[in-house]
Parts: structure tokens; C-alpha cells; sequence
């Protein structure tokens, strides 16, 4: 409704006045250039828009972003959000997190809300680091991974956190690319179209303290090659001349098959985003880690059926108050047993 | 007289003939195993009182002795006339623990009486045990202590117990303010209950949110705050120690936010059923770095309402979060309490920003040195806010040496501006004497009745007892010199003690009791004919 | 070694001289009962075990096990247990948790447990409540349940540990019942016999704040008609007379079919509890939620052939000091650019 | 002299030409991108000098200028040569950075100059601001001041930094306790580098676990303690607020624990990269209950290696966590450090539990009131401790009251029993006279020089810094004693002032300075002059 009356806004409207400040060759500036270029077609006013964050350097992205910010404290943007959520529900809430603050101390919080459903993106950079402290390794980090904290090579095997996503219920995951722009950004507005919680890793480059963690995928030719680009109704096909499809087997597991000589489109997985139940987009979710397989990026799973955590939320106040009418405080007060005394 | 303390009600038949010796507040035990349908009409009652409130001013635990006696006696292989016999011992032991005391002689006694039926002997004593361990399995049994009687002005009254009490405070106080009441929160005794009462008051809007943890209670609470609601983050001692991190985001950002902290026995898990005073210096001092923080005490169950009204206003009227100190002798204990007429509560105003002009997210009200309340949603007041420092009035990240001291110093100041609005003290008894007792907290009742007693006596003592611990109210240090002695009793190791001797340079003399448990009106006037002499 | 010159230890060795207190007919003296008889099964000296628990009525499990045990605070029972086995690997790390106090408070340090592959049993009491602070919803409590903290319902969808547990890297899953004391029993002997981090979801009963959660599934009959057993190696089959099994689709996904005319045993799943990737397990996880389809007990993944996190951590120390030799102190202080004042 | 405070090094031959006149402690930023083998072999260097610690005395900053420079204008289009040679203004911006002032002259400044050639101009702007922000955007760069040399006695004397000489105590104090030193801890400025140094040295067998946050750092060092290591967690403030749980925890079950927090500028998130003093009191009280912890602080970069020793030998000798106060000055101010022979450095006994007759958890030492150290694996030892209160000697859970009380009050005598092992203190300068200054941590060095100066001009003054704060050395109050007026400068709001006058009603006063930097001499020897007179 707003919309009709609307100043259309351009990515102008979405940049402050702040000097933006990360490394130079930083992937978060292609980042903050993809939001601030689909926010102006989302055709809600600017006011309605709200940044939270934690801490990373990743999480200065509100200072950058003329809308309504905050830079809350490591881990909690989530759980900050929910709350922002639950008493203004009609705000367009992003949250802008790193690999550390999403997953190593705000792991919990980060579970939650996706479990509950409340409407809120959230855009994870993940360079597989801790940059702002100066280059620790994360919950992403390869195992063996050598940083400043681990000289003998980390100890850990890595979240998936598309896997993690799904695990905690996510009705919505997807992955892009900092420097895949067109991808992120379309990745982006699927993302703002779905109304409960949106998760998005985006593969971001810090080349400070990890550069070139995501090479395999991103240098010439890998993109193709290595990447398998998801479109819901589309079937699964990657390599530099689409030679390459991912086809079922029977025992229910999935196989890369070369296209050609008998095998077509046809035999192939049909990519299925809207899929009720998570086992589909679980499947795909690790499938990069098998030798031959391509890593996947687009919307993996968005299942926007659920209601979302905030309006169930209202909707009960409402519901109680449709019902008894709003409360007097006078007889609340008043309420039980009373006695006079003279 | 001879009321009791304890009732132990088997029937509805039972409970109606006995309740009347009853004291006020005390315990009594329903087997809800026979208040169903039909055993309400046998006793001619209408409603289940079990359900209607007619017994708030007692502390009700309704309990299915029946199954549960069974569940406990099954393996022995008993006949059921027996087994449902047992359910006596199942509630004595449920006693025994409530007052802590040893089960061994009555052990003893059931062995002796029943020797012939060694059987028998055995399912008493298990189904006293079980009794025991089932009060003991849970936190759900909470001794409370009778509140000694106040001087009732007249009024309306009803029973009101401090958990109770802080939660129509909270729905008061949003009402007065036109706000929609949150409260985020994670369940720990003895705290849960004010979770319990808030999300029955939907009708009133209050949005209840239980959290994941405490630190997300907190954090979804400033979230709410940011978004225009008065929210309200409610918990214990270790609840508390986990919500310190953010309580600096809170500081740092200028929002306002209420922390409840309804101290129980610790340290760490400690007694979570019991009562005590020990967290103030937490409040006051457990954050990283200069965070100032207004600090409330509440001093009886029906105080809690108006503690919890006062805390919203602070916070609202000088953008600051306020912390809020219970324990669980007021959370539990209940007292008769005059409903005040909705009329007589004062407004709280809030005004949202709403002009985009000159609008600058730290330009502060020269008086309260609030900054505005510019809640997202609203044209033309995009603006960015963090924990980290920034340059006062325009808000953007500033590291610059004086302006970190100046806003420092500037937090400071607005929370010492609260005092503006704290009323002076006004000792109860005398004036100026001998010995000033000063107070905070649960210990109002018995330190009045004790005073009262020793000035009966003659001797010329007075009493403070403070509501505002932070700030704390502008004329203390002169009424501390009005007298010669002064007595700080804490249920803890000393900490308003400790505050007052850094503040006032006072050779102030504690009375310390930690073992979670209030102070007896006895051991007060002990320690008071100490001081002034017999 | 030391088990050859081992005391059989009985049920009675690990019995302690307190009280046991939880509420008469309390699931947990069932879980306590099965422990007791299995750890003397397993051959290791009583002072290796050690029981950590956070806080919660199933966290008061310690107490009632004479081994050494450790009753931490409510939720960080996870990481306790980690820092004891980077210590003493040896040691038979045994956690008891409940719903809240592993996935709701806990939830972080549990999946960064499982993550990294701690030596660490974990038992789950599952009674969707929070019994101890006298019963509100938890984490795995179903939508829209009445309890204490939310008399119109609660409004937060749930987990499902098992398929959190997966989505979080775990190596091992299994699911047992209280009342269900054999298979109980079998349960923790596989856990006990995995390596890595073992997860075990119990379902519990708390008659006193929760009655009858898993009624649905332990009512009699209920048993063989709405729970199937996973054993490895064999068919999915269940129903009263072995009547049902459950067969793959060719799009990958599962169907409950009637066995008979023509559908037999060898068109089923057989199951494989020990396949590398977790997807399959995933899929079963689930799958109780879909019409028809029955809760699977048992051990659905036990996958392995992942170094335990503590092994790595003290290899890499031991390779270093092969590589190095142990630090010589004096050395360490008298690093880089020295020089003398006379 | 003309000793530089920063150099700037594009290659290995400016450096080798221009190092000597560097300050110590000095900056000292290096064009990473030039010193590859071939660069260094042009200037006849045998090893690079960025690896081989030859510039340990210098607070090194070895960045790819070329690289990011050429990012930074990437966009632009001008000539590679061009670019590359606006390096030079893009270490500028760094050091305005470092030094926060503003780069508006110099941007007028290049306007002018580079009138002509617009794009030039814009180029070097460009290339000075992206110093800046590199210098902004993480956390790496902190500026470090140079710390007043000290009276140096006979040596062998090494270049150490506070969180360098930290990691080095906590591995001597191992290998003197013959135990496996655990850190459980999470990154946070400025308290990464001790994590960063102890994880190289496996060959000492450290462990070293980079936790999922603050709360998982400190339980599991709490788990690794129990299981018989030396274990220690090291954050900063904000983490420090996360922790205050789980210290309540350590306290309950009496384990020997070592908890560093490296103090920075707050509150929240505050000033990351900057020093303040300001979590003295969330060290003392920042937790629920009555939850009593010897607090320590280290005084020069030096200092906190012979802390830590302390600290270790305290919380194993007691069997009580120990906080060890440091802060962002101390941990990237560098000293020159006497190195200690090994064989001065006195062993820190250790004696696990082994003897299962009679062993009780709880039973104590009666010289120190610690409880043994049992840990798992001990055959007849299994026993189960937590954080719920317990009976002393049997440790077996308990709520009765006088236990309860009898548990708080021998938690606390067991701190109090930490003061037999603190030395009486012997102020430095007058022993007696018209003012006493007393310090704690960084402000020591400052402190002395500003004493030894007002001295000199015939003032009689005496200088205490504490390295015990709780608990305080037996005789400071019959010291506070010996002089007219008392001076504590510190950087915070008065926090241990706040402290003495509570211990001693002493009515000392403060000289407080909040701006994330060290006081200067001058500040000090101003008040000290406005004090006692000039
Ligand atoms: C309570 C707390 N603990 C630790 C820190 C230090 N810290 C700030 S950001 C961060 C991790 C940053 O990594 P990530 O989230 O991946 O963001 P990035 O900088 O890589 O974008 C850490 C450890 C903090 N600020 N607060
Ligand atoms: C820091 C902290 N927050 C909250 C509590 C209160 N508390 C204790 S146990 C518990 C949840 C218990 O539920 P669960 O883990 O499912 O265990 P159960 O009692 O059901 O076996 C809560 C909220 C606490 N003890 N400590
Ligand atoms: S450190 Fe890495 S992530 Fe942070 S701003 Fe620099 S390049 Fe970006
Ligand atoms: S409250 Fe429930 S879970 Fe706790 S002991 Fe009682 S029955 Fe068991
Ligand atoms: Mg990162
Ligand atoms: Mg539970």
C-alpha cells in the first residue's frame, strides 16, 4: 500500500555518510554494493528497513547502510532481532554476521531463531576467519587450517552451515558469491520475497588474513566447472558446456553423469526448492565434498508455508483480546479474594 | 493462638473444616486427587477452590499424593487399602523438608510402631521418603516465611505475593505509559513465576518471550526497547551474572530497558529455593568497564508493585536501563496488600521522536540527558547505534581521548540525574539518637518490628531503610550524622555496608546472616542491645 | 589392558549412598537402572568413568552414579566434559542432559561438541519440559503446548535433536525410550562403543509435569505399530506382525508399504547405520512426522572412522615434541635479540 | 635525542639504513611486499629480519603496502607507476591513524600540490584514506606507547611485551608445577596475542583450545583443571562479563583456575584497541552471591610474567580460581626484561590426592582450607562435586542454614588466608611524610617517574603499587597511616579508590583519567603539586 505512494528509492538513498572502512580488496564492499542495489527494488519505504549486526568486521555493515542500524555485541544480532521483530513486525529486519559471530558464539541464538521462524535475513559472510581480530581460524576453517591461534594446524572439522541451517529447521537457505554480483544479488531478492527466516551464506574473501579461501570456486573457469548454479524446476547441470548433470540412484543417493549418449535433461534431479521436507535440500547441502561434485550456490531450500514466529505471536494477543476483550486494569488489580479494611 | 502452620488437606470435606486455623501464608497441602467433580459436590462447593483464588493468601501446593504414593510404594507389592493409607507419611515427609528438619525419629517411631508388620514399617518410610525426595527433586517447593503483620491504613486489600505483585507492576506501568509491556525471559527459580503471571496477561497485550538462554532474554528484550516497547528482562543471581555483557550494550546505547534480579542462595547454583542478598554489589558493579546502572530494592511483596512501576519510569524518562533487586522471601512471600485505585498512578509519558529536523541520535534533554527515543519505522530518522564508543550528539564511532572521557563522565551524570527525583530520607522512629538502623531490601519487616520493640524499651533509634541503591538519595550522609551508632543488617557478608563506609566514610557495624533465611526480630534486638548498650 | 586384571564390577558398584530423588514414577530411575547394569558390562575400571551433567532433574544423574561426576551449570555440561577429555583422553566421559539444558541454554556447546568429535557420550532426557523450574515448554515440546510459561500455547515450532545432531556433524545418533529398558540397554552399548561423540536422544517421561508425552509411542501396541527398530544391516520393517516396510521411491524419497503380494523384504531399505555420509540418517530422522510413517529407535548413524578430537589435539603435541624434543625453559627465555647489562 | 617514534621501511635497505635511529617500542611499519628472498639478498641480508625477531624491540607492522594500495585504487585507471608510488601516502594514512589525527590538513595539502594534475591528487587522497580505514577496520593496530625506562640491575636483558611475558609465565609456572598447562579461550583484542603466543609451544606441551566463546573458554578450563591440568582462560572485558557465571562455579567446587583480563576501554564494545583500568570492581564483585577470588595486577610488561607465576601458585596451593588484571598498555607495551635464571624461579608444589583412606572432597588443608585435588582416574577417589551448596568435608549437598553460612564464611577465610604468602608493603620513596600515591597495574611507570621528579623538588612523598587486591597486604592501612594525604591515580572512575576508602575509611582522593591512554607524567606531577603544595 505505502509502495503505491512511494519516492522510488535509489542506491544512493541506501549509502551514509560514513567513510565505509574495510581493507582495500575486501569482499564485504561487493557485498554492501549487491544489498544497497537490490533494497531500492524492493519498493518498502526506507524507514522500514533495519540492520542489526554483532561484531566482526562484517558486522559494521549498518554503519554503511542509510537505514535504521544496529551494531549490537558478538553473537546476539539474532536474538536482537527477534525482539525488534516481535514488536514491530512489518520492519524488513537483516541481520549482517560473520562466520564467528553467526556460528561460533552466536550459534545458539542463530539455531533458534531459525527454528522459530521469525522473519529476519540473515546474511552470513563466511571467509572461513575471524578478520577483525586479526586472523583466527573459525567454525568454517578447513581442518589443519593454519592461523595465527592454530601455528600446527586447527584440530576441528568445520560446520557446513547450510547443513546446520537445515538441521535447525530453516525454512529458507541459500548461498552466493561475493564476487558472483548478478548471483548474489538475485540470491538477495529471493531471499527478501520469503517471509519467514532467510539464511544466506555468501562466500566473501578476506584477503587480509585468509585470500584466495575461496579460489576453487571463484578463479576462472572453476565457476562452471566446480559450481553447480540451483534454479527451482530446473534440472541439476553444471560444467563449462553444461556437459555435466546429477541424476538419482536407486538406493535414493545422487551421482554426477556426463551428459550425452542416452543420457538427457531428463534423467536428471529436478531442482526442487519448495519441497515441504528438508531431506532434499540436506542431500544437496554437502554434496561438495564428494570427489566430482560441484559446490552448490542459489536457493536450496525456501519452504515459506510456516507462519512466521512474530505474527503467531501477535496474532495470540489479538486473538485473546478479540476474545476478553481488553484488559481493565482496575479488575485486575482487584482480582481474587479482597477484604475492606475500615 | 493456636493457628497452624502447615495444613494437610486429604478431602474437600477436610480442607473446609480446617483452612479457617490456618495462618496467613501458610503452607497448605491439597491432595488434588480427590478435589475432582463429584468430590467437590459430596462437600457441597461450587468451584474447585483449588482454581478459584479463594486460597491465595495461603501458599497452596496441590499435590497428587494419591499416585503419587502409589508410583512410589508399586515395586513393594502392597494392597492398594494400604498403599493409599501411605499417602499420611507421603505429605510428612514433604513437610519434613519444607522445614528442613531430619526424618530419623519418625523413621524410628514408624519402625517401633508397626514392628509386627515390617511391610507396613517399610511403606510408610518409603512413602515419607518419597515425600521427601519429591520436594527435593524439583524447585517447585519454596519455604516461605510468614511477613510479620503491617499497620493496615484502610482499603481494599487482597493477598499479594512479590512475584505477583512486580508483574502487575509491569502491566501498570506499560498501561500508564501506553506501551506494550515484553518481557524476555528464561525460566529460574524463584523468578519463573513472574514469566508465569505475565504471559496469562495477553488481554493487556504484554508479548512474553521465553529466550534460550538469559543472555538472549536480555538481548531480545533491547531489541523489543529499540522497537518502541517498555521491555523487561526478569531472572535470578546466576540468570544475572549472564546477562552482564549486554547489560553494557544497554548502557552504551541509551535505551530503556528493566532488569529484575530476584536473589536466591549462591554462590553458582548455591540453594535455588532459598532466600538471600547477595547480589548487589553484582548489580552495581558486574560489568566490564564504567557502566553505571540505577539500582532498586524492593522491601515487601505488595512494594514490588510499586518498585516495578517506579523502575519503568526511571528508565523511560532518562533512557537507562534499571536494574531491580528482589529475593525469594518477598517473590514468595504474600501479605495482605491495599489495592491502590488506578486513578491514584501517575502517568509515565513517552514521547517517541518524531521530527526529522535536527534530529541527531545522542542530542540530549539538557535536564534528564536522555536522548531521544527514535524508534525504527519512523521517516527520516535512519539513523546507526552500537556498542562502541561514540561522539555524543551526533552518535558516529568516535575514539578520540576527550570525547571518551566526556562520555563517560556524561553516563554518569544521567544516571546520578535520577537523584533529582529520589525524595529525601525520612527516618521511621527517631530522628536523631543513638543508633540508625539502615536497611534495604526484605529485611523491612522484621528490622521494623524489632525497632519498634527496642524503642518500646526506650531507646532512641531510627531507621532507614532504602529503596534507591543507586543512585542513592541526596540527604543520607547528613541523616548518618544525626545519630551515633549506625547498623547495616544484610543477608549477606556486608555489601550495603561496604558501599555506605566507600560513600560516606562511615564506621558503619553489620549484622551479617547468609543462611538463606530471613533475620528472626530476636537476633536483631540481640545485636541492637549490643550496641547500645542493655 | 587394566580390564584383564579387572574386578568384575556389578550394578551395585556404581550405586551411590544417596538418596535417589526424583518424583515417584520419574523416567529417570529407569535411564539410572540401565546405565548402572551397563556400565559393568563394559570392562573399564569404575575411577575412569566420569559423569557430567549441567543443571535439570536429569542433570541431578551424577549423583546417583558412584564414579567420579561432575555437576557443572545449566548448559555448559558439553564443554566441561571437553576440557576434561583434552586432559585425561582415556577417561569414559558419560554426559546427562535434559531437553533445556542441552538444546536450549546448552544448544551452542552441544553441536560444537559433536562438531569436533569429543570422545563424549551424551544422554538427552527428552521429556519436552522443563521439569526441575516446575514445568515450562522446551525446546522439543510440540507447537502450541499449553504449559506454565505459555497458557494460550507456545508459538515456537520444534527441534528435532536427531536431525540437529546431524545437521551438526555427529558422528553417532540413536534414540531409545525410558520404559523400553532392553533396547535402552542395547542403546548404550553402542554408544559405548563408539569412539567419537555419541549422541543419545531418550525419550522420558515426567509424570508431573508432562504426563504421558510419549504416550503415543509406549502405549501397548503402540510399539510395533507407530515405532519401527533400526538395526544395521537389516530391513526396515514394523507393524504388529511385521506387516509394513519402508521402501525407497525412484525420486529418492521413502513410502511406507504393505509387505505381501509381491513387495518382500528384498525391495526395502536396509539399513545402513554406518554410511560415511549422514543424508540417509537424515532422511529417517524425520520421517515420524509424515502420515503413516513410524518413530525410528535405535541407532541411525555410527560413522566411525573420524579421529576423535582429543587424539588429535594431544598427537599434535606429542609430534611436535618428537619433531623438537621437550622445550628447554631456559631456551624459551632467552629468545630472540638479547643482550647484557654490566 | 632525534630518535624517531615511527619509520617507515619500503625495502630492506631503508630499513637496515634507518632502524637504529627507531625508538624502542617504536613503530615500525614495513612494506611486506619488498622483502621477498631477491630483495633481501640485493641488501646482503642473510635472514629476513620480519621473521627472525631481530626487531622484537620494535612494535613491528609488516603490511602489503604495494597490494593493497593498488586495491584501493584499482578503480581509478592511473598508470602502475603512479599507483605503486602512492604507497607512500597510504602509510601516511596508517599513521594518522595510529596517532588519531585528522588527515584534513594533508588532504588540503595534496589539493594544493597537486593542483595540476587532478587525478594524481585524487589518487594520493584516496590512497591515505584507505590507510586510515585499513588501520580502522580490524582490530590489528594498536597503538603502543613507549614505556619509561627503568634503573636496569645486571643482566641478560630481552625486548618483552605484557601478553608475551603473560605466555611465558604461565609455561614456566608448568614446568615448575610439573603440570600440563590448558587455555581455554576465545579471541578478543587486546588479549588474542596471548593465545596466539601459547599455541607455539606444543613442545612444551600446552594445550591451547580456541573455544566456541567465552563461557565454553572458561567451563572447559574448569573441566581441564578438574581432570589435573594447570588451566587458564584469557580474555578482555567483555569477555570477562561472559565468565562471571562460570567463576561462581570454580568457587563453589574449589578449583585451582587462572582467569587473565587484559583490560580495554568500555563500556560494551567500548574502544577495542585502547587502555583503561575500569573492571577492578566487576574483578571483585562481578558475580551472583557471595563468591570471594584473589584478584592480582601486573605493573610493567615485565611484571606479568613473575604475576602469573604468582597467580598459578596461588590458585594451586589454595584451590581457588585466581583473576589476574592486565591491560591493552601493558599487553603491546614492550620493556626491556631482565631474563631470570630458571633455577631462581622456585618450584610450585603440586600433590594430586592418591589415597582413597578417609578421602573426603571437602576435607581440608587447615594451614591454606583447601580441599584435596582429586581427580578422575584415581582409583577409590570417585566422588561428585558442583555447584549446588554442600556440607564442608563430606561435600554432599546440603541447604541447612548454619552450613550454608559456615560454607560462605570459609570460602571467604580461604581468600583471606591467601594474605599469609602477600609481603608487607614497603612504599617506595619517603617512608613516611605528606603524601602517599597508591597505584595498581599500568600506571606504575608513570607513577615512579613523576614521584622521583616532585621528590627531587624536595617533596616527601611515598609510592605503594599493589599487586595484591585482594586480598590487600596485611599492613597498607598502618601504612595509609604514615602520611597526610593520599593520592590514587588511576585510569578509571575511581575503582580502587572506591575500595580504600571502604576497607580503611580513608578519605584518600582520585585523580582519574578515562581517555584509552596512560596518564603523562606532567598530569601527574600537576595534582601532585596542587596536593601537597609547590
Ligand atoms: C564477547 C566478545 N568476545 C570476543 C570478541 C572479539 N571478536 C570480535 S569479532 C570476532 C570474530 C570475528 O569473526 P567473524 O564473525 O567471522 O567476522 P569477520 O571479522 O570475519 O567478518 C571476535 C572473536 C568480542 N568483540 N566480544
Ligand atoms: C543460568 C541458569 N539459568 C536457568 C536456570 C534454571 N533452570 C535449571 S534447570 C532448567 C531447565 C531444566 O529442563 P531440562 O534441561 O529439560 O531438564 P529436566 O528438569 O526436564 O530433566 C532451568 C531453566 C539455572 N539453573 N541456571
Ligand atoms: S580483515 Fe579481512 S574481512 Fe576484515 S576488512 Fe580486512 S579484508 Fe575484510
Ligand atoms: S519433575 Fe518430572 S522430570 Fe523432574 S523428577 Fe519429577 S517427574 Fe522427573
Ligand atoms: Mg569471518
Ligand atoms: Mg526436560
Amino acid at each position: 500500500m505505502t509502495t503505491a505512494t512511494l519516492p522510488t528509492l535509489t542506491k544512493k538513498d541506501f549509502q551514509t555518510d560514513q567513510e565505509v572502512r574495510w581493507c582495500p580488496g575486501c569482499g564485504d564492499y561487493a557485498i554492501l554494493a549487491a544489498v544497497q542495489s537490490v533494497f531500492p527494488e524492493l519498493g518498502i519505504p526506507r524507514e522500514k528497513f533495519v540492520v542489526v549486526s554483532g561484531i566482526g568486521c562484517s558486522s559494521r555493515f549498518p554503519y554503511y547502510m542509510n537505514t535504521f542500524g544496529f551494531h549490537t555485541i558478538h553473537g546476539r544480532a539474532p536474538a536482537v532481532a527477534t525482539g525488534i521483530k516481535a514488536i514491530q513486525p512489518e520492519l524488513e529486519v537483516w541481520v549482517a554476521t560473520g562466520d564467528g559471530d553467526a556460528l561460533s558464539i552466536g550459534g545458539n541464538h542463530t539455531i533458534h531463531m531459525l527454528r522459530r521462524n521469525v522473519g529476519v535475513k540473515v546474511l552470513l559472510f563466511n571467509n572461513r576467519i575471524y578478520g577483525l581480530t586479526k586472523g583466527q581460524y573459525s567454525p568454517t576453517s578447513e581442518f589443519n587450517k593454519k592461523t595465527k591461534s592454530t601455528p600446527f594446524g586447527s584440530v576441528d572439522r568445520p560446520f557446513n552451515p547450510i547443513s546446520l541451517a537445515i538441521g535447525a529447521e530453516a525454512t529458507f537457505v541459500a548461498r552466493s558469491v561475493d564476487v558472483f554480483q548478478q548471483h548474489l544479488k538475485e540470491t538477495l531478492r529471493h531471499a527478501a520475497a520469503h517471509r519467514g527466516s532467510a539464511f544466506v551464506e555468501i562466500l566473501q574473501n578476506c584477503n587480509i588474513f585468509n585470500d584466495r579461501a575461496w579460489e576453487s570456486i571463484t578463479e576462472k573457469d572453476a565457476r562452471s566447472e566446480r559450481v553447480i548454479q540451483l534454479e527451482h524446476g530446473k534440472p541439476l547441470i553444471f560444467g563449462k558446456n553444461r556437459e555435466k548433470g546429477i541424476r538419482r540412484r536407486s538406493d535414493g543417493d545422487i551421482e554426477v553423469v556426463p551428459l550425452g549418449n542416452g543420457i538427457g535433461e531428463k534423467d536428471l534431479v529436478v531442482h526442487d526448492a519448495h519441497h515441504p521436507r528438508p531431506s532434499y535440500a540436506f542431500l544437496l547441502s554437502h554434496m561438495e565434498q564428494r570427489p566430482g561434485f560441484p559446490t552448490p550456490i542459489g536457493v536450496l531450500r525456501a519452504w515459506d508455508d510456516l507462519p512466521r514466529y512474530e505474527d503467531v505471536m501477535n496474532e495470540q494477543v489479538s486473538d485473546v483480546i478479540a476474545k476478553r476483550g481488553h484488559g481493565d486494569l482496575s479488575k485486575l488489580l482487584h482480582a481474587g479474594d479482597t477484604w475492606e479494611v475500615k | 493462638g493456636d493457628a497452624v502452620d502447615v495444613l494437610i488437606a486429604m478431602n474437600p470435606a477436610a480442607l473446609k473444616m480446617n483452612v479457617a486455623d490456618l495462618k496467613a501464608n501458610g503452607i497448605l497441602i491439597v491432595n488434588s486427587d480427590s478435589f475432582k467433580e463429584n468430590d467437590l459436590r459430596k462437600a457441597q462447593m461450587t468451584s474447585n477452590p483449588l482454581e478459584d483464588h479463594s486460597l491465595d493468601k495461603y501458599r497452596l501446593f496441590s499435590v497428587e499424593l494419591l499416585r503419587l504414593t502409589r508410583a512410589a510404594l508399586q515395586h513393594l507389592g502392597v494392597d492398594a487399602k494400604t498403599t493409599d493409607r501411605c499417602k499420611n507419611f507421603f505429605a510428612l515427609g514433604m513437610c519434613y523438608w519444607l522445614y528442613n528438619r531430619s526424618m530419623d525419629p519418625t523413621v524410628r517411631w514408624i519402625e517401633d510402631k508397626f514392628k509386627s508388620k515390617p511391610l507396613l514399617a517399610e511403606a510408610n518410610k518409603l512413602a515419607m521418603k518419597a515425600g521427601y525426595s519429591y520436594c527435593e527433586a524439583t524447585e517447585a517447593f519454596q519455604v516461605s516465611y510468614e511477613i510479620p503483620p503491617a499497620q493496615l491504613e484502610p482499603g481494599i486489600y487482597r493477598s499479594m505475593s512479590g512475584n505477583q505483585a512486580l508483574a502487575l507492576g509491569f502491566v501498570t506501568a506499560a498501561q500508564k505509559a501506553g506501551l506494550t509491556l515484553f518481557q524476555g525471559s528464561y525460566p529460574i527459580t524463584p523468578a519463573s513465576d513472574i514469566l508465569h503471571e505475565l504471559s496469562q496477561y495477553k488481554d493487556f497485550g504484554v508479548m512474553t518471550f521465553q529466550a534460550e538462554d538469559e543472555i538472549a532474554a536480555i538481548t531480545s528484550s533491547i531489541g523489543a526497547a529499540y522497537a518502541g516497547a517498555l521491555a523487561i528482562t526478569t531472572t535470578s543471581g546466576p540468570g544475572m551474572a549472564l546477562k552482564t555483557e549486554a547489560l553494557g550494550l544497554a548502557v552504551a546505547v541509551e535505551i530503556p530497558l528493566v532488569i529484575v534480579d530476584v536473589q536466591r542462595g549462591g554462590p553458582s547454583t548455591g540453594l535455588p529455593t532459598k532466600t538471600e542478598q547477595a547480589d548487589l554489589l553484582q548489580a552495581l558493579f558486574g560489568r566490564n568497564s564504567e557502566a553505571p546502572i540505577p539500582v532498586l530494592a524492593a522491601s515487601t511483596p505488595g512494594d514490588c508493585f510499586w518498585v516495578a512501576i517506579e523502575a519503568c519510569r526511571i528508565a523511560i524518562k532518562y533512557m537507562v536501563p534499571v536494574i531491580v533487586l528482589t529475593d525469594g522471601y518477598l517473590a514468595n512471600g504474600a501479605e495482605p496488600w491495599r489495592i491502590p485505585k488506578v486513578s491514584e498512578i501517575p502517568e509515565i509519558p513517552v514521547s517517541f521522536e518524531k521530527n526529522p529536523e535536527g534530529f541527531l541520535p545522542y542530542k540530549r534533554n539538557p535536564q534528564t540527558l536522555a536522548r531521544p527515543w527514535a524508534i525504527p519505522g519512523t521517516p527520516g530518522l535512519e539513523h546507526r547505534i552500537g556498542g562502541l564508543e561514540k561522539k555524543d550528539v551526533t552518535g558516529n564511532i568516535n575514539y578520540e581521548p576527550l570525547n571518551h572521557e566526556n562520555m563517560v563522565r556524561i553516563r554518569a551524570a544521567k544516571v546520578a540525574a535520577v537523584g533529582q527525583d529520589i525524595p529525601d530520607v525520612a527516618p521511621a522512629g527517631d530522628a536523631d539518637g543513638d543508633l540508625l538502623i539502615i536497611g534495604w531490601g526484605s529485611t523491612y519487616g522484621s528490622i521494623t518490628v524489632a525497632v519498634k520493640a527496642q524503642r518500646e524499651k526506650g531507646r532512641r533509634i531510627g531507621h532507614v531503610h532504602l529503596r534507591h541503591l543507586n543512585p542513592l538519595p541526596n540527604n543520607l550522609g547528613e541523616v548518618i550524622k544525626r545519630y551515633k551508632k549506625i547498623l547495616v543488617p544484610e543477608l549477606n557478608m556486608g555489601q550495603l555496608l561496604w558501599v555506605l563506609r566507600a560513600k560516606y566514610l562511615v564506621d558503619a557495624t553489620g549484622l551479617n546472616k547468609i543462611q538463606g533465611r530471613p533475620f528472626k526480630q530476636q537476633e536483631l534486638e540481640v545485636k541492637i542491645e549490643e550496641m547500645v548498650g542493655v
